[in-house]
């Protein structure tokens, strides 16, 4: 039977790896990638505690409705600001994207 | 091993070797194109826990827009020629271990945690009762949510068009 | 029908809709858009009344629109006789002054444009009007409000245009703070700002003592504060004293929107709300809200009236007029003619509306509106004169035009409950009579004063010139004698004459059961039977004492200016200083402005001042003291404190490469510190369970 | 319920897209007074099965230096995007793969699968025309999924169900609200077929400018891939768009001796096909659109007159009720 705990053992091990994602990457775009992994993490824990633990309101679905909507608000900006410093500066790393550096 | 068992450990692998390819992957395409698997896998282990609605979102917003939109700035950038850059900063082996111990910790909480049974069974019309949930009680963040939206609209808008 | 309201505001707001966004395209077209629309909402409106006139309940509507936990707000529509009858009132006004706006801005470049903002005018009044709620009430008030200041500035390269929107605008706005307080004050005590609920809880608490909130020393029950600040968005928009400047100067925008917005239907806003409201203000102790009301009505009656006989401009003295008129509903409402007053605010809309479209027409053929710059029109415009005549007769109270009886009304009331305010209202309808008859017998007597060759027209803004264009109204060169306006102005003329004339039969006595008039049957307050309070029926006497009045002040009038038996210098000789004090109408704008504007000039002078001369000084002398000091301290800088200061750089260089790589820019290494933080604290917290 | 499902799905991956290749052959040629295929078979009826059964013998070519892996997956994820969209098309009373309660949001949410696809075939093929065809591709598909989502809404907002199935039973709709469906109908069609990268809107594969946009590059099988994903994600949008405004297996009379299934799937894939044949009379006759004007259509054109449709059909649900 699978319980609780199969997701949550899913999840954090998904959030792990977008979390590596984020530390090692250096290109812009690929930080996303493992910013989007760790927010599904986050999202597949809401809807696993909604069925398992919480389902008044649907709570956990409406939080992972919002974090969908959120994550396409963040990836929009963020890709849109990815562009315009690769106009500027003809780079999408983000050790390379050091303007105010001294 | 049921059906139910059985989807699951496939779609957890699908999610877990997706993700492990969209971190590890040299070419960006490739690891552009491994979150969809993953994200797919998202969606079914959804189906599993009977969230259809959410299931349908995350693969209209997830797959169909927000993965396209990466695939997207990713030609417009650098397309294949990150394969001749150094992908990965040097904080690689501190990464590992801290990343490794935060699951390991995670994992030894989360299992061990006796969370209870649950409080109610699921709605049945899943879309119907998300939709009341969104208006009766928590339609304050969803208000917010929607100003979020417009802004990020606006404001994506402002940054990347070209300067005249 | 009933069923149907909801569409009477949303006809306009389409036609809104789409003249915003193809008005330019269909340019020439566009009335018809608008006009339809109206037409449209007309029909709808005439059902709903007549229905309401046939007996049926009233129905309401409505629906959670924002549920906030236990508190619902709710959004919906009205249909009672107030509310009918306003609407039906509303879009035949709306959709005549429609008709006459098709010649009277003919031409114009923005014509789209004007009907659009005429359109979401009409939207936002039906919806104020059928509102449910107070919530839903203040969004058609301020649509009304923006619309009304879109188009006092319609011509907008008018520097004058411009500062009258922006005083009108920012007058009313005094008041819109005030009710929205006073919603806010609602929703606090209430719960809700539905209507129905309200007052229902209003008149429960009647009974009980209602609590009480101190300002100060006072006292003040709640109901009353509440009711008071309420009442504070009508004074705005209602222009009643201290707050009725705007109106005057809002003369500046087009003619139809004068006689459709500032005159007939979104000054009558305010009353209309305040017979909306009327549970709230008649609950309260004593009635003590309504005293307010009767008194702020009363004055503005008088003080408008008066002002009104020393001015020359034809469409100032009809804006003072309105204003009087609108006193005059205020009062009846106040001194619990509750029927009373509404009914005054439909004639009032009828002949006010004709009044100012007449004037339209005459300043539209003799290119002025100083009065004493006409003369002898009546040969010239006859169909104008005559339904002038008839507005004229209907504002000044004569039998049995409907100003007449819908005033009677007004003084019966106040007769019966505050002999004062009688007093004060029948000398403010002498003036009214007195000076509406000057106006005609400059305007329309005697003979033509105007320039043979008038200069440019006053009312032609600057880009029309500028574009090589005549101005809509004024098409026809100049030159010669006046003549009538073509008959797409006109017929709307006629139309609202006839019912000029006819609106007041409905309070003639016995047209209703039981002897009393049509329109006390129809509009009535329940709480006064409550309350045992009784319309007082129909008296002769009174009704011939003020005809009385009302011939007098035309007599009056008719032996100064028609006659000239008595030269109008001689009469201000003999009056002295009480002229040029009426004529600056009673500084009261020249107050205002002395006051905030060149208050809030002064005060930013003297604070620029204190900024110049003595911050300013400060910094210099500041400055000069620390010029001084330092070149004494320079040599010693130099050898002794750059030797110390070297060394510090030194010191601190080298801490600064000691700890230069924790701060390395790199948001990753951050990210990295505080994952490593996180299953830090994960294994603190594991240890203390 | 499986097996009927396995050979729903048989048909349609074969069936359904060879069928419609020999349809647009054989229309484009009445259209412009040609003969078209006629020497294989009956008239030319077996043309298609030996196109594929020659398509299947010739090599598979992978162009110098493209992306082995992913060219070989964007054709799949296509056709396979494409066939997933019929689990939720009812083809006749309780013929129906799976009925989803957020049925219509499925179907939007995997016919958006088909851009990455696409997307990545162009990429991989590395090959500048293909990779500005997948782009456009990209790009024009994003812009005509709000629309079609739109529309979407619309007949979800009448009916008060996501579900095909059930939006199928609440047909017809109720006269008052014609107006708005008729709009519905008219922005889905026109989103469709862009969607659908076809004719007035197949800039992705415009020959003269793109040679043949993302699948120049494309040989034997996978060419033949794409073209089934193209031809199913035709038919399936010429099926929903069946189920949501044409009123699905219902007919106005009944075929006497079919039975219900008999009959809903005459009267269903009668009017698929109608629409398909609809379709293809378009593309045959008009010319395509310049990128600037397909963007104008989608975010000035369509986009607003759905929205407001959309607030319409609220309005007159509020009211009906």
């Amino acid at each position: 039977m699978i319980g609780l705990s199969h997701y949550l053992v899913v999840s954090t091990l998904l959030f792990a790896l977008g979390l590596y994602g984020v530390l090692t990457r250096r290109n812009a775009v690929a930080i996303l990638m493992g910013i989007e992994l760790m927010l599904n993490a986050a999202n597949v824990n809401f809807v696993a505690f909604t069925k398992f633990v919480d389902p008044t309101f649907v709570r956990g679905h409406v939080a992972a409705l919002i974090v969908i909507t959120l994550a396409a608000c963040e990836a929009v900006v963020g890709l849109a600001l990815v562009i315009n410093a690769y106009r500027h500066l003809e780079t999408v790393n983000v050790d390379q994207v050091d303007l105010m550096k001294g | 091993m049921n059906a139910e068992a059985l989807a699951f450990y496939a779609l957890a692998a699908m999610v877990l070797v997706g993700g492990g390819l969209v971190v590890q992957s040299r070419n960006l395409v490739h690891a552009a194109v491994s979150l969809v698997p993953t994200l797919l896998g998202v969606a079914g282990l959804y189906v599993l826990l009977h969230a259809e609605f959410v299931t349908a979102i995350q693969i209209l917003i997830y797959v169909g827009a927000i993965t396209v939109l990466i695939l997207f700035v990713i030609l417009l950038t650098e397309g294949a020629t990150g394969l001749r850059v150094r992908q990965r900063n040097e904080q690689v082996p501190l990464a590992l271990l801290v990343c490794g111990g935060l699951a390991v910790l995670l994992l030894g909480v989360l299992v061990r945690v006796p969370w209870g049974p649950a409080a109610g069974p699921l709605p049945p019309y899943n879309p119907g009762a998300v939709g009341r949930s969104f208006l009766m009680p928590y339609v304050l963040a969803f208000e917010v949510t929607s100003l979020v939206i417009l802004a990020s609209l606006v404001g994506a808008i402002v940054i990347a068009r070209r300067e005249e | 029908m009933a069923r149907l309201a909801w569409l009477i505001p949303l006809f306009p707001l389409a036609s809104y809709g789409v003249l915003a966004f193809r008005g330019r395209q269909l340019g020439e077209r566009a009335p018809y858009v608008a006009i339809g629309a109206m037409a449209l909402s007309f029909v709808l409106a005439w059902a709903v009344f007549l229905e309401q006139v046939g007996g049926a309940s009233a129905f309401v509507w409505r629906t959670a629109w924002a549920v906030g936990g236990d508190r619902v707000i709710t959004v919906g529509y009205t249909v009672d006789p107030l509310s009918s009858i306003t609407v039906a009132m509303i879009t035949l006004v709306g959709g005549l002054i429609f008709v006459y706006s098709v010649g009277y801005m003919r031409g114009d470049p923005y014509y789209g444009r004007f009907f659009a903002f005429l359109s979401l005018f009409c939207a936002g009044m039906l919806t104020m009007v059928l509102a449910n709620s107070f919530l839903l009430m203040l969004i058609g008030w301020e649509v009304i409000g923006l619309c009304s200041y879109l188009l006092i500035g319609f011509y907008f390269r008018r520097r004058a245009a411009n500062m009258a929107q922006m005083k009108a605008f920012l007058t009313t706005r005094v008041g819109d703070t005030l009710m929205l307080v006073g919603i806010m004050a609602v929703f606090w005590q209430f719960g809700t700002v539905d209507y129905h609920t309200v007052f229902e809880a209003v008149r429960e608490r009647a009974q009980e003592a209602s609590a009480v909130v101190r300002i100060g020393g006072w006292e003040v029950p709640w109901v009353t504060l509440t009711a008071l600040l309420i009442f504070g968005g009508p004074i705005g928009k209602s222009g009643q004293f201290p707050l009725h400047v705007w109106l005057p100067d809002a003369m500046e925008g087009p003619t139809p929107v004068s006689a459709l917005i500032h005159a007939a239907t979104m000054v009558a806003a305010g009353v209309y709300l305040v017979g909306r409201a009327y549970p709230l203000f008649f609950f309260t102790p004593h009635h003590e809200a309504l005293g307010a009301v009767a008194w702020v009505g009363t004055l503005t009656a008088l003080l408008a009236a008066l002002i009104a006989v020393a001015q020359d401009d034809i469409k100032r003295i009809l804006a003072y007029s309105t204003i009087s008129q609108l006193g005059f509903m205020m009062a009846g409402l106040g001194v619990l003619g509750y029927t009373a007053g509404l009914f005054h605010l439909l004639t009032h809309a009828f002949f006010k509306a004709l009044l100012f479209l007449a004037a339209g027409s005459v300043i539209h053929a003799v290119h002025t509106n100083n009065i004493k710059e006409m003369g002898g029109l009546w040969r010239s415009m006859p169909v104008t004169f005559w339904t002038f005549l008839a507005g004229f007769l209907a504002l000044a109270g004569v039998f049995p035009f409907s100003g007449f009886w819908s005033k009677d009304e007004i003084l019966l009331e106040a007769y019966h409950h505050n002999p004062a305010v009688y007093t004060l209202l029948t000398a403010a309808a002498f003036l009214t009579a007195l000076y509406m008859s000057r106006l005609v017998a400059y305007a329309f007597f005697g003979r033509y004063r105007g320039p043979q060759h008038p200069e440019p027209d006053p009312w032609l803004p600057e880009d029309y010139a500028r574009a090589g264009l005549h101005h809509p109204s004024h098409g026809h060169h100049g030159g010669h004698e006046p003549h009538e306006s073509p008959p797409v102005m006109t017929v709307p003329l006629v139309v609202l004459a006839a019912f000029a004339l006819a609106a007041g039969f409905v309070g003639i006595p016995g047209t209703g059961p039981e002897g009393g008039s049509w329109i006390h049957h129809f509009l009535k307050f329940e709480g006064f039977e409550e309350a045992g309070i009784h319309a007082p029926s129909f008296s002769w006497p009174l009704a011939l004492r003020s005809l009385g009045v009302a011939v007098a002040g035309i007599a009056v009038a008719w032996v100064v200016y028609g006659l000239r038996w008595v030269a109008s210098d001689q009469i201000r000789a003999w009056v002295g200083p009480l002229y040029p004090f009426l004529r600056n109408r009673m500084y009261i704008d020249a107050a205002y402005a002395w006051v905030f504007v060149r208050g809030g000039l002064r005060l930013a002078a003297g604070l620029r001042w204190v900024d110049v001369h003595v911050v300013d000084g400060l910094v210099n002398l500041v400055g000069w003291v620390t010029v001084l000091v330092s070149r004494v301290h320079r040599l010693f800088d130099t050898y002794v404190v750059d030797g110390l200061v070297n060394l510090v750089g030194w010191a601190t260089r080298g801490l600064g490469l000691l700890l230069r790589p924790l701060q390395t820019g790199r948001a990753y290494n951050y990210i990295l510190v505080a994952a490593a933080g996180v299953a830090v604290i994960v294994v603190v917290s594991l240890w203390r369970l | 319920m499986v097996v009927l499902a396995a050979v729903v799905f048989t048909f349609l991956a074969v069936g359904g897209p060879l069928f419609l290749v020999l349809a647009e052959r054989k229309i484009s040629a009445w259209i412009q007074a040609r003969v078209g295929p006629k020497h294989v078979g009956p008239h030319g009826l077996l043309q298609t099965v030996a196109d594929t059964l020659k398509l299947l013998y010739k090599e598979n070519i992978v162009p110098h230096r493209a992306d082995v892996v992913l060219f070989s997956v964007a054709p799949i994820l296509v056709a396979v995007a494409a066939l997933l969209d019929f689990v939720v098309i009812p083809f006749a009373p309780g013929w129906v793969v799976r009925d989803l309660n957020v049925g219509i949001l499925y179907f939007a949410a995997v016919s958006s699968l088909t851009v990455i696809g696409i997307l990545t075939g162009g990429w991989a093929s590395n090959n500048k025309y293909s990779l500005l065809g997948g782009l456009r591709s990209a790009a024009q598909m994003v812009s005509y999924e709000l629309p079609l989502g739109f529309s979407l809404l619309v007949v979800a907002t009448l009916t008060g169900t996501l579900s095909t199935v059930r939006i199928v039973e609440a047909q017809p709709y109720p006269a008052v609200a014609y107006p708005c469906v008729v709009v519905a109908a008219l922005v889905f069609l026109v989103a469709a077929t862009a969607e659908a990268n076809r004719i007035p809107f197949d800039l992705p594969e415009a020959e003269a400018e793109l040679v043949a946009g993302y699948f120049s590059e494309y040989t034997p099988m996978r060419f033949a891939l794409f073209q089934l994903g193209e031809y199913g994600s035709l038919l399936a949008s010429s099926a929903l768009f069946t189920t949501l405004f044409l009123g699905g297996w219902k007919g106005p009379f009944a075929f006497p001796g079919l039975g219900p299934v008999g009959n809903g799937l005459v009267w269903f894939l009668g009017k698929t096909y109608a629409v398909v044949f609809f379709l293809m009379w378009v593309r045959w006759t008009y010319p395509r659109f310049r990128i600037d004007q397909l963007l104008n259509i989608s975010w000035k054109l369509l986009l607003p007159v759905s929205m407001v449709n959309l607030l319409v059909a609220g309005l007159l649900v509020v009211g009906i009720r």
